[in-house]
């Protein structure tokens, strides 16, 4: 059992790459770059390409690849030539700062020519002082040095270029200053350290937004399952068992009618007929701060568009796999062995009968849970679907592929739960 | 009322239907027949003759669209037909219980064994566990399984296919029923494990006293089981009678057909010619109800029989049959018949002694890797250091059972599977690669012909096309000529012109594997392999395929490597035959040697597990213990160790079997034995089989 | 600043409302922009400045729940949509305050006054006013505020706006509450420019590039909490400058609960129906659906407002075909106004003529609403060069509803000119980065009170004669830089009337753009939300709102 | 050899009569008016494509005439579905949108191609899924391991996302929507191919083939293909509701195909935003028309794949 594992982690990793590689491609075939998204519509073309320049978007292709997978801040200390920390401080947000030897934290700040490095003491001490011998002497007259800012950036400030341009420095009012910063490396761990980085819509770190969207979305998904399985699997079982009657045609009319109808159409529909015109549910599901199950009547309407869909297809699985088992030679030797039907239903047939929905009812799990977009943006419920809508909408780059990486992790994770289930229901393949 | 001298069961012109997509049509039409207590009736037929109906009638479980038309079935007195499904419930499992063809389908794969023999006692007698589990303990010992407490645990995958027939069986004795109906129990396993099934079925009978209605379409079989037997044809019983008369002097000539296309384990073909049954059984809805069914395939025909319909009339006592004429057959006993006539040989045998072999292989071995868990391999020895030669002309048999290798061999040969170790000739030239690399020169020249008629032709392409591709690709013929070839091929193959359109789903089992064989000789090849074509079909339909392959043989000089598991077949076919047994050959040589003593143990063995559809003739009972090893640890020395009834011959009980591998034994010059018992021993053992004295 | 010698244009405007050339509300408006204080400009005109009438007595507490889209908020001066403008200007608070009908009135400062050449702006500070965490606002507070809005790096729009006529060396600290501005040209609109959404006005001392860090504004209330994407919660400040009518402190509510509920309309109108929220702010995404929805629902108030927004058909004059201004003219007669108003906004909004002017800006010269026309459209372009019409795409964005449906009409009644128009529809954020670039597409405006700041904006060139940033048409005029130029400089109305004329005749003549209609914008709220009104540019004030009981 | 062909020349199998050409291609037909379920799917499907093919004849309204004075009105005698937010007729709108879906592909403005959007989607889906399905299903081995990660990786992507990213990175057309379609559908029919072909390589005529030499591309393509055919068509209806779903998805994010066409999805997606405003008419007969058409489809799915299995 372990190997069989152990092979299907192996599995989840290679498609987690090839999902990663996937979607850095084909987001960046598509056209629209986030300065735009971000800095709105009338942006002008210098702003946007130091707004890039800033969050490092114009390196290229691969590069960003692997900053994002494996995080910048291995190159930043290089560049810096000292080791970088990160902190959160109390209200959440992180810092990066540089280690002194002396065990003191230190950033940087250039006001016009000078360098005033910010330095806290280990006893949380803050002081601000001038450091201008760090300049390092670069070719023809030039003096660089790479640091971290303030904005948790590794950014190479230079002097003396040839350009000048107008900084406006604190206190002593506008200064003309032949130098500023160039280039800019934004400090992160990489996602294989668990840092997915900064989502470039909300500014915040992606994995804080997407812990709650994805809670919401499992609250959604799981309520959703936990309803509808059991109801499907055991109408499967009635349709199966009274073939061609018309209980079973009823049935399967009814469960394919419901997962026919589009889910917008439904879900909007539903509102009107609930929540305008008999007025007993919320129209939306808009949770503010408090968790979705706090606000169980938002959750209905949600929860029964998509039970409403998953029923239909859940319901003619069980029920062919129903009939197939009802053919099949056991059966008839338990029908000739003199067992009243029940038994040979309960006992026999329907132990039989549930292995191949089960493993078909997992695969849905991961469309539940990603592929009910539709539901979330229609009742504007804020789920994992559509933060990754929004981020793919919005070229998010590092959301989206957080968004993914966990679409993956849950997609093979239930493929594997499948697997074991199968493995489990259908001794031939336990006991080899 | 004292039962006892009643009949157990009595069946009075019952007839049943199905509804199928062109609406109802009639399987089985007016069968009356009745049994007594202990007494065995046994119904013979091809497939399609409405055996199993009847059996799944009288249990009434026809599925969701078959129905008891007419006619009334009593078991025990009572009536049966139309009982409510309470009732039948009792009865079910109770007093009538069922054995099936397919031992493992019939196990419900996610229960243990032990679950599903105690629900019957539970249920019908409501046992408590605690007794029901004793109960099943006991039935388990009496049907003699080995280790019966770790069988009730173990799931129905983890036995062997003789083991979960015996658990059937047990299963169906629980409740000691007074009749048991066996729907061809023995018909998917080995021939040993066939004997060994079919002795406990008449220790069961002897010790119960329950009376059985065993259905099988092997005459063997029932000729060595039954006590009467009824003799089925397109839904009809055509004769019924007991065993000695309708072996001995069949009276209905479908009956007589029948015996006639069957090889018998003494002729070969060079002494008897196979008389096939022309034409096909009629589908059920071309079935006219005013003549005899048999009719158009009958060669004593006469306008009687088709104006109107024979029906069963009693001609001897206890022997009814259903035919005008029945009387005069009465009197030509068929083995008069048999020896009266004139030895018809298929020709001058092309097979003659030549000094180079066509096919020689020599040392050969076939490893498989099976991947149990990564990184964990098996090694699958299937075969195991073999050496054969094939002379131009002649049919090489190879005879074992299932996973003995014979079909790894041909794969071998052919190039559909990698060779490990060891050389391979053909036309002096070493086949050392696949096929797909193979010279098409080479290819052209073996061909192979397969066993399940179902799956030898492409169901998306009608029969001629499929013919006409090797033409094609071989270039047998100029492109223009091809549609003239493949038409001059079916003819070759006894069908008709208009076959070339038809789809293989239109065409019979027979039919299908005719047109394997055209495909086969499209090349003109000098060697076919046949991978048991004929083992799948029925007998009558088998005689038919068997002369039509010895036909060709004789016309185009075509030699033959043949694989069976029925030793009459190959007896009849084949000029030289290796016994295989666990990847390795324990005997070879001319046929009729092989057929007669010095036998090799194993070679005895399987001789005496044959049925023989032929009461007079007497055969000693020899018996493998044990189940039979699995190639991927073979028993050391030699392989047959393990079950070798003859080891305690040897000095100090065999132990040099279980050391040393046996070296060849060669008997004048091309009959060798692979076994360290002296040729002397052997020769004085007497033969299985003989005529018996009257 | 009664006592203040009034500035002798105030007085020309008031003979030519004398002389009915000026309407009492235009007057008002110029009085007030050129520095006169309500109360006094209302005495002007004859009025005597109505007490604020108080309908029922304030009730105090409460939250209100506000539908509006919680975008990534970090240096104020670089936000780009209303919505995150909408939240924060609850925070930190603006010089001046524009309100719905277009009067600038002065709210951080206490008053200003312009030179007569309108090249010298003196802004007096109010006194007394403090950040939310106690430090007084100063002139250095506005001095830093203003060097952001002109710092490249920041990158606000502001810098489009102001620094064609103020460059930082021009900000001048006078004293602790006085600064003062020197032009490099003459400009009128200072005062609006000073109200629009980006130009808060930042603490000095503590800002650092990112106010939700360190939210530090003068404003009603104080950020509780911000969650990018989901919820921006507000408390109410107990020591906020103005006082309401009952004599305490402003804010009346408790607190602002701001709830992002995504793009899709459906839940905000369905959460408003319900109750779940008091107010949908649907600054940049409400459609037609919102008045249509709630326009007779009985516990819902439409609060609408006719505003300068509008759907711009803009045609690049440097690609072919537009650059022939027969074509250009042939598509402005296939405009079906009333068809288009009716069937694109059902009629809620004014007929547009072809120029980028709003019939309610002060200089607007009223002109006849050009008729539809296919068949002179089809001579024109047989002239043109194309006697069996022309196929040309239409790029679209799809979110913007009655945008696509303007695009629908148009593309039917286009077709008997000769039209053959395909139409392209993609999702507004890919829409905003080809807007400059496509031959032909729909453009939304978005609302300025002031006539001359859209065309400063997109018709104009810089002095080097090239399309400045946002002239999407690439349209250069010689006539009419010159007459725009001429516009921004002249104070009286009638002149700049006379100009606007001429403006509008050669758009009309020439221009690049078709406008078929101006558009009405709503702010649905329940009717239990008691003083909240919908600005025209779609600002959401909510300092003196109260919630009259338990909705 | 005399005797021998006298032996066996009464054995002489005579065939029976030809099947005519025309009973051959009737056959399908025969299947599905022999089961209950799929007569009344393809009646429906069939009262689609009819309705779309007589258009002009059904109504009088073009489905781009816009009646300005009659915006979303409900049905009355001379619009019997009503009139959609620009005063088109709904039914027209309709039967000509069924036209796009099932019977013309419009390719460009100028170029149309007979089969419909959704048909043309599902074709290529199951030219690219059968090919990699016999592939990895005959190849095996590291090809198969390949193929087999690659379907992974697309099934894990909820669905709507990788139309979005696909159309977002293409552009809204109907040639884009139907790559759409195709790369989102060739998964599911790769699997369901591979399955097959694992079963039908154990068979004989595959062996008898190979013995012949054959190459495998012609086993693949020739053999093995034309065996599939029956599950293949049967899953393919199903992906055609499933593509009609799609397209309507695709309308609502505002990346469905350009208007004015009426194609049914961005028809709902247009039409939702009366829905709360008093109008459903708009959104409720194209969602009718989306489901009945998707129903259609699976009931004759289900009718055939029920008439199939049972006589087997």
């Amino acid at each position: 059992m372990g190997w069989f594992i152990l092979r299907r982690l192996v599995l989840l990793l290679v498609t987690m790459v090839i999902v990663s590689v996937g979607v850095f491609i084909i987001t960046e075939a598509s056209p629209g770059n986030v300065a735009r998204n971000l800095l709105g519509s009338f942006v002008t073309p210098e702003q946007e390409a130091s707004f890039l320049n800033q969050l490092g978007l114009d390196e290229p292709l691969w590069k960003r690849y692997l900053y994002w997978l494996a995080g910048t801040d291995w190159i930043a200390s290089k560049r810096i030539g000292l080791p970088l920390e990160r902190l959160t401080t109390e209200r959440g947000f992180t810092e990066w700062w540089a280690k002194l030897p002396s065990g003191d934290l230190i950033r940087w700040q250039l006001k016009g020519e000078d360098l005033v490095a910010v330095i806290k003491h280990q006893d949380g001490r803050i002081e601000e002082k001038l450091d201008n011998r760090r300049w390092r002497k670069g070719g023809g007259g030039r003096e660089f040095f790479w640091g971290v800012d303030l904005h948790n950036r590794a950014v190479l400030w230079q002097k003396g270029l040839s350009k000048k341009q107008w900084v406006y420095v604190h206190g002593k009012g506008w200064v003309e200053a032949a130098g500023g910063a160039t280039d800019y490396i934004p400090l992160k761990k990489g996602f294989l350290r668990g840092d997915p980085g900064i989502s470039l819509r909300t500014g915040r770190p992606v994995a804080k937004s997407l812990f709650v969207r994805l809670r919401n979305s499992l609250v959604l998904a799981s309520i959703s399952f936990v309803i509808v399985m059991p109801i499907a699997l055991a109408l499967g079982i009635v349709a199966g068992l009274t073939a061609e009657r018309p209980i079973d045609r009823a049935l399967s009319i009814v469960g394919m009618a419901f997962s026919v109808i589009p889910e917008f159409a439904m879900g909007i529909f539903l509102i009107l007929i609930f929540a305008l015109w008999l007025r007993w549910l919320p129209g939306a599901s808009v949770f503010g701060n408090h968790a979705p199950w706090e606000r169980p009547d938002m959750l209905i309407l949600p929860v029964l568009t998509l039970s409403l869909i998953e029923l239909g297809y859940v319901l003619r699985i069980t029920r062919a796999s129903m009939v197939e088992v009802m053919r099949s030679p056991y059966i008839r030797t338990a029908y000739l062995k003199g067992l009243p039907h029940h038994v040979v239903v309960f006992k026999h047939a329907l132990r039989n009968a549930l292995i191949a929905p089960i493993t078909v009812i997992m695969l849905h799990v991961n469309w539940l849970l990603g592929g009910v977009v539709i539901v979330e943006v229609v009742f504007g419920y804020s789920g994992l679907g559509k933060y990754l809508l929004d981020s793919a909408m919005y070229k998010d780059i590092n959301a989206l592929e957080a968004g993914a990486m966990i679409m993956v992790v849950v997609a093979v994770g239930t493929q594997l739960v499948a697997d074991i289930a199968y493995t489990f229901l259908n001794p031939r393949i336990r006991f080899k | 009322m004292n039962i006892k001298n009643s009949k157990v069961l009595q069946v009075e012109n019952l007839s049943v239907s199905y509804k199928t997509r062109k609406g109802w049509i009639q399987a089985v039409q007016n069968v009356s027949f009745d049994l007594s207590y202990g007494e065995t009736l046994g119904i013979v037929g091809e497939s399609g003759c409405g055996k199993s109906t009847v059996a799944f009638a009288i249990v009434n479980f026809l599925g969701p669209n078959g129905k008891v038309t007419s006619g009334s079935i009593k078991f025990e007195g009572k009536e049966l037909v139309g009982l409510s499904r309470r009732e039948l419930n009792r009865l079910r499992g109770n007093r009538i219980s069922m054995v099936y063809q397919d031992p493992m389908a019939a196990l419900n794969p996610i229960l243990r064994i032990g679950d599903q023999l105690m629900e019957v006692l539970t249920y019908h007698r409501n046992f408590s566990k605690r007794e029901a589990y004793e109960h099943c303990i006991d039935m388990l010992k009496r049907v003699h399984m080995p280790d019966p407490e770790a069988v009730m645990k173990r799931y129905p995958h983890q036995l062997s296919g003789g083991q979960q027939q015996r658990v059937v069986i047990a299963m169906a004795m629980l409740n000691n029923p007074a009749l048991l109906i066996m729907d061809e129990p023995t018909t998917a396993l080995d021939v040993t494990v066939e004997a060994a099934v079919l002795d406990l079925v008449e220790e069961l009978k002897s010790e119960f006293g329950t009376s059985i209605i065993f259905i099988t379409h092997n005459l063997g079989v029932v000729a060595r089981v039954s006590d009467s037997i009824c003799v089925m044809y397109a839904g009809e019983i055509v004769e019924r009678g007991h065993v000695g008369q309708i072996f001995e002097n069949p009276a209905h000539p479908y009956t007589r057909g029948l015996l006639r296309c069957v090889p018998l384990l003494g002729t070969s073909k060079s002494s008897t010619v196979l008389r096939p049954i022309r034409g096909r059984v009629p589908p059920p809805e071309r079935r006219l109800p005013s003549m005899c069914i048999f009719a158009d395939r009958c060669g004593h025909r006469e306008n009687q029989c088709v104006d109107k319909k024979p029906n069963l009339r009693e001609i001897d006592p206890g022997h009814e049959v259903r035919c005008f004429k029945g009387e005069r057959f009465l009197y030509i006993s068929l083995r008069d018949r048999r020896s009266a006539q004139k030895v018809r040989r298929i020709g001058s045998s092309t097979c003659a002694e030549k000094e180079k072999p066509l096919l020689d292989i020599r040392k050969l071995r076939v490893y498989y890797t099976q991947k149990m868990r990564i990184g964990v391999k098996h090694i699958v020895r299937a075969v195991d250091n073999v050496s054969v030669q094939v002379n131009p002309g002649c049919t090489l048999g190879i005879v074992g059972e299932s996973g003995c290798g014979k079909s790894t061999l041909l794969k071998a040969i052919i190039g559909l599977e990698k060779v490990r170790d060891g050389k391979i000739f053909f036309q002096d030239k070493e086949l050392d690669t696949l096929v797909v690399h193979r010279p098409l020169d080479i290819i052209k020249e073996i061909q192979m012909v397969f066993q399940n008629p179902d799956s030898t032709l492409n169901p998306a392409y009608p029969v001629g096309k499929q013919i006409e591709r090797p033409l094609k690709r071989f270039k047998t013929v100029p492109r223009k000529r091809v549609r003239e070839e493949a038409l001059r091929l079916l003819r070759a193959v006894r069908l008709g012109q208009d076959y070339y359109h038809r789809y293989p789903r239109q065409l019979s089992g027979g039919e299908k594997q005719r047109v394997g064989i055209a495909r086969a000789l499209a090349s003109r090849p000098s060697l076919i392999l046949c991978d048991e074509p004929v083992s799948a079909l029925d007998v009558s339909v088998q005689a038919a395929v068997l002369n039509l392959l010895m036909e060709i043989q004789n016309k185009f000089g075509t030699t033959f490597v043949f694989i069976a598991h029925d030793l009459s077949v190959v007896r009849y076919i084949s000029d030289y035959v290796a016994v295989m047994y666990l990847g390795q050959i324990m005997e070879a040589g001319p046929t009729q040697r092989i057929y007669e003593p010095p036998y090799h143990p194993y070679t005895e063995a399987l001789l005496s597990a044959v049925p023989i559809p032929d009461p007079d003739i007497s055969q000693r009972r020899i018996r493998l213990e044990g189940n039979v090893p699995s190639a991927m640890n073979p028993p050391s020395g030699c392989r047959f160790h393990t079950r070798c009834p003859r080891r305690h011959l040897l000095p100090d009980g065999g132990k040099i079997c279980q050391e040393k591998a046996p070296e060849e034994h060669v008997i004048d010059k091309n009959h060798t034995i692979y076994c360290h018992l002296p040729i002397e021993t052997l020769l004085e053992l007497d033969p299985v089989v003989e005529m018996k004295t009257s | 600043m009664s006592s203040q010698k009034i500035n002798e244009q105030v007085l020309e405007l008031k003979n030519q409302m004398d002389k009915g050339l000026l309407s009492r509300r235009e007057f008002l408006r110029y009085a007030a922009l050129l520095g006169v204080s309500l109360p006094v400009a209302l005495r002007m005109v004859g009025l005597v400045a109505s007490p604020k009438l108080q309908a029922a007595p304030v009730r105090r507490g409460g939250t209100i729940k506000v539908s509006s889209q919680v975008h990534k908020i970090t240096h104020p001066a670089q936000i780009s949509w209303l919505a995150p403008s909408n939240q924060c200007r609850h925070i930190a608070e603006y010089l001046t305050f524009t309100d719905s009908n277009n009067i600038t009135h002065p709210y951080l400062l206490k008053n200003w006054e312009v030179s007569d050449d309108l090249k010298t702006w003196t802004l007096n500070l109010r006194q007394g006013i403090k950040f939310n965490n106690g430090d007084e606002l100063t002139a250095d507070d506005v001095v830093f505020t203003m060097n952001q809005w002109l710092n490249k790096d920041v990158g606000s729009s502001m810098l489009g706006l102001m620094s064609g006529y103020l460059d930082p060396t021009g900000i001048e600290k006078v004293s602790k509450y006085q600064i003062r501005l020197h032009l490099k040209r003459p400009e009128i609109a200072v005062p609006e420019h000073l109200f629009h959404y980006p130009a808060m006005i930042l603490n000095h001392r503590t800002f650092e590039g990112d106010f939700i860090k360190k939210p530090h504004g003068t404003g009603p209330f104080v950020l509780a909490e911000y969650r990018e994407g989901e919820r921006c919660v507000l408390k109410a400040r107990k020591d906020y400058w103005r006082k309401g009518s009952d004599g305490s402190p402003l804010p009346y509510l408790d607190g602002i609960e701001f709830l992002d509920m995504g793009a899709e309309m459906a839940p905000h109108i369905g959460a408003l129906k319900t109750g779940e929220i008091h107010v949908i702010e649907a600054s940049d995404m409400g459609g037609i659906d919102l008045y249509l929805s709630f326009k007779n629902d009985p516990n819902v108030t439409v609060h609408a407002v006719a505003t300068a927004q509008t759907r711009v058909l803009r045609m690049r004059v440097d690609r072919k075909p537009w650059d022939d201004n027969r074509v250009r003219k042939a598509l402005k007669l296939c405009q079906n106004r009333e068809k288009i108003l009716a069937l694109a906004y059902y009629k809620q909004g004014l007929l547009g003529q072809d120029f980028h002017v709003y019939p309610k800006h002060p200089e607007y010269c009223p002109k006849p609403v050009p008729k539809y026309d296919p068949e002179k459209a089809r001579q024109l372009l047989k002239e043109a060069g194309y006697p069996n019409g022309i196929e040309v795409n239409l790029a679209v964005g799809s979110d913007w509803a009655d945008v696509v449906r303007y695009a629908e009409i148009l593309k039917e009644d286009a077709a008997p000119a000769g039209f053959r128009i395909n139409i392209q529809t993609m999702p507004a954020s890919q829409y905003w980065e080809k807007w400059t670039e496509v031959d032909l597409g729909i453009t939304p405006w978005t609302h300025r009170p002031l006539g001359t700041m859209v065309l400063n904006l997109a018709y104009v060139a810089d002095d080097q004669g090239k399309p400045v940033p946002w002239n999407e048409t690439r349209w250069v005029d010689k006539e009419f830089c010159d007459l725009v130029t001429q516009a921004n400089g002249i104070l009286n109305v009638e002149e700049r009337r006379k100009v606007f004329c001429k403006i509008e005749d050669i758009m009309v003549e020439r221009g690049p753009i078709g406008i078929s209609y101006w558009r009405n914008t709503w702010l649905p709220a329940r009717k239990v939300v008691q003083n909240i009104t919908a600005h025209p540019t779609g600002y959401l004030v909510l300092t003196e709102t109260w919630i009259a009981k338990k909705s | 050899m005399g005797d021998v062909s006298q032996l066996n020349e009464y054995e002489y199998i005579e065939g029976k009569e030809r099947k005519s050409l025309l009973s051959k291609s009737l056959r399908p037909f025969a299947l599905i008016f022999s089961s209950r379920t799929a007569t009344v799917g393809f009646a429906i499907v069939s009262f689609w494509i009819i309705v779309s093919v007589f258009a002009p004849f059904l109504t009088p309204y073009s489905p781009t005439y816009q009646d300005w004075k009659a915006p979303n009105q409900g049905p009355s005698w001379n619009h019997p579905l009503g009139t959609d937010e620009l005063g088109r007729d709904l039914w027209a709108r309709l039967i000509y949108g069924a036209r796009i879906v099932l019977v013309i592909f419009p390719v460009s403005s100028g170029l149309w191609l007979p089969g419909g959007t959704a048909l043309w989607g599902v074709a290529m889906a199951l030219l690219v899924g059968s090919t990699l399905g016999l592939i990895s299903g005959y190849k095996g081995g590291w090809i198969d391991e390949i193929v087999m990660r690659l379907l992974d990786a697309m099934i894990s992507i909820p669905v709507i996302l990788l139309y979005l990213l696909l159309v977002a990175a293409l552009g809204a057309s109907a040639v884009n929507v139907v790559i759409a379609i195709a790369i989102v559908g060739a998964p599911g029919i790769a699997r369901l191919v591979r399955g097959l072909t694992l079963d039908i390589k154990t068979r004989d005529y595959i062996r008898a083939a190979e013995t012949r030499g054959e190459s495998s591309l012609y086993i693949m393509f020739v053999e093995i293909l034309p065996n599939t055919k029956g599950p293949i068509i049967i899953d393919a209806m199903l992906r055609v509701g499933y593509a009609v779903f799609a397209m309507g998805t695709l309308g609502f994010l505002g990346l469905g195909l350009p208007p004015p066409s009426p194609d049914w999805g961005s028809m709902v997606a247009k039409g939702r935003e009366f829905i709360l405003a008093g109008a459903p008419w708009a959104a409720l007969w194209p969602s009718v028309a989306i489901a009945s058409l998707v129903v259609g489809l699976n009931l004759l799915a289900d009718g055939l794949r029920e008439e199939l299995t049972r006589y087997q």
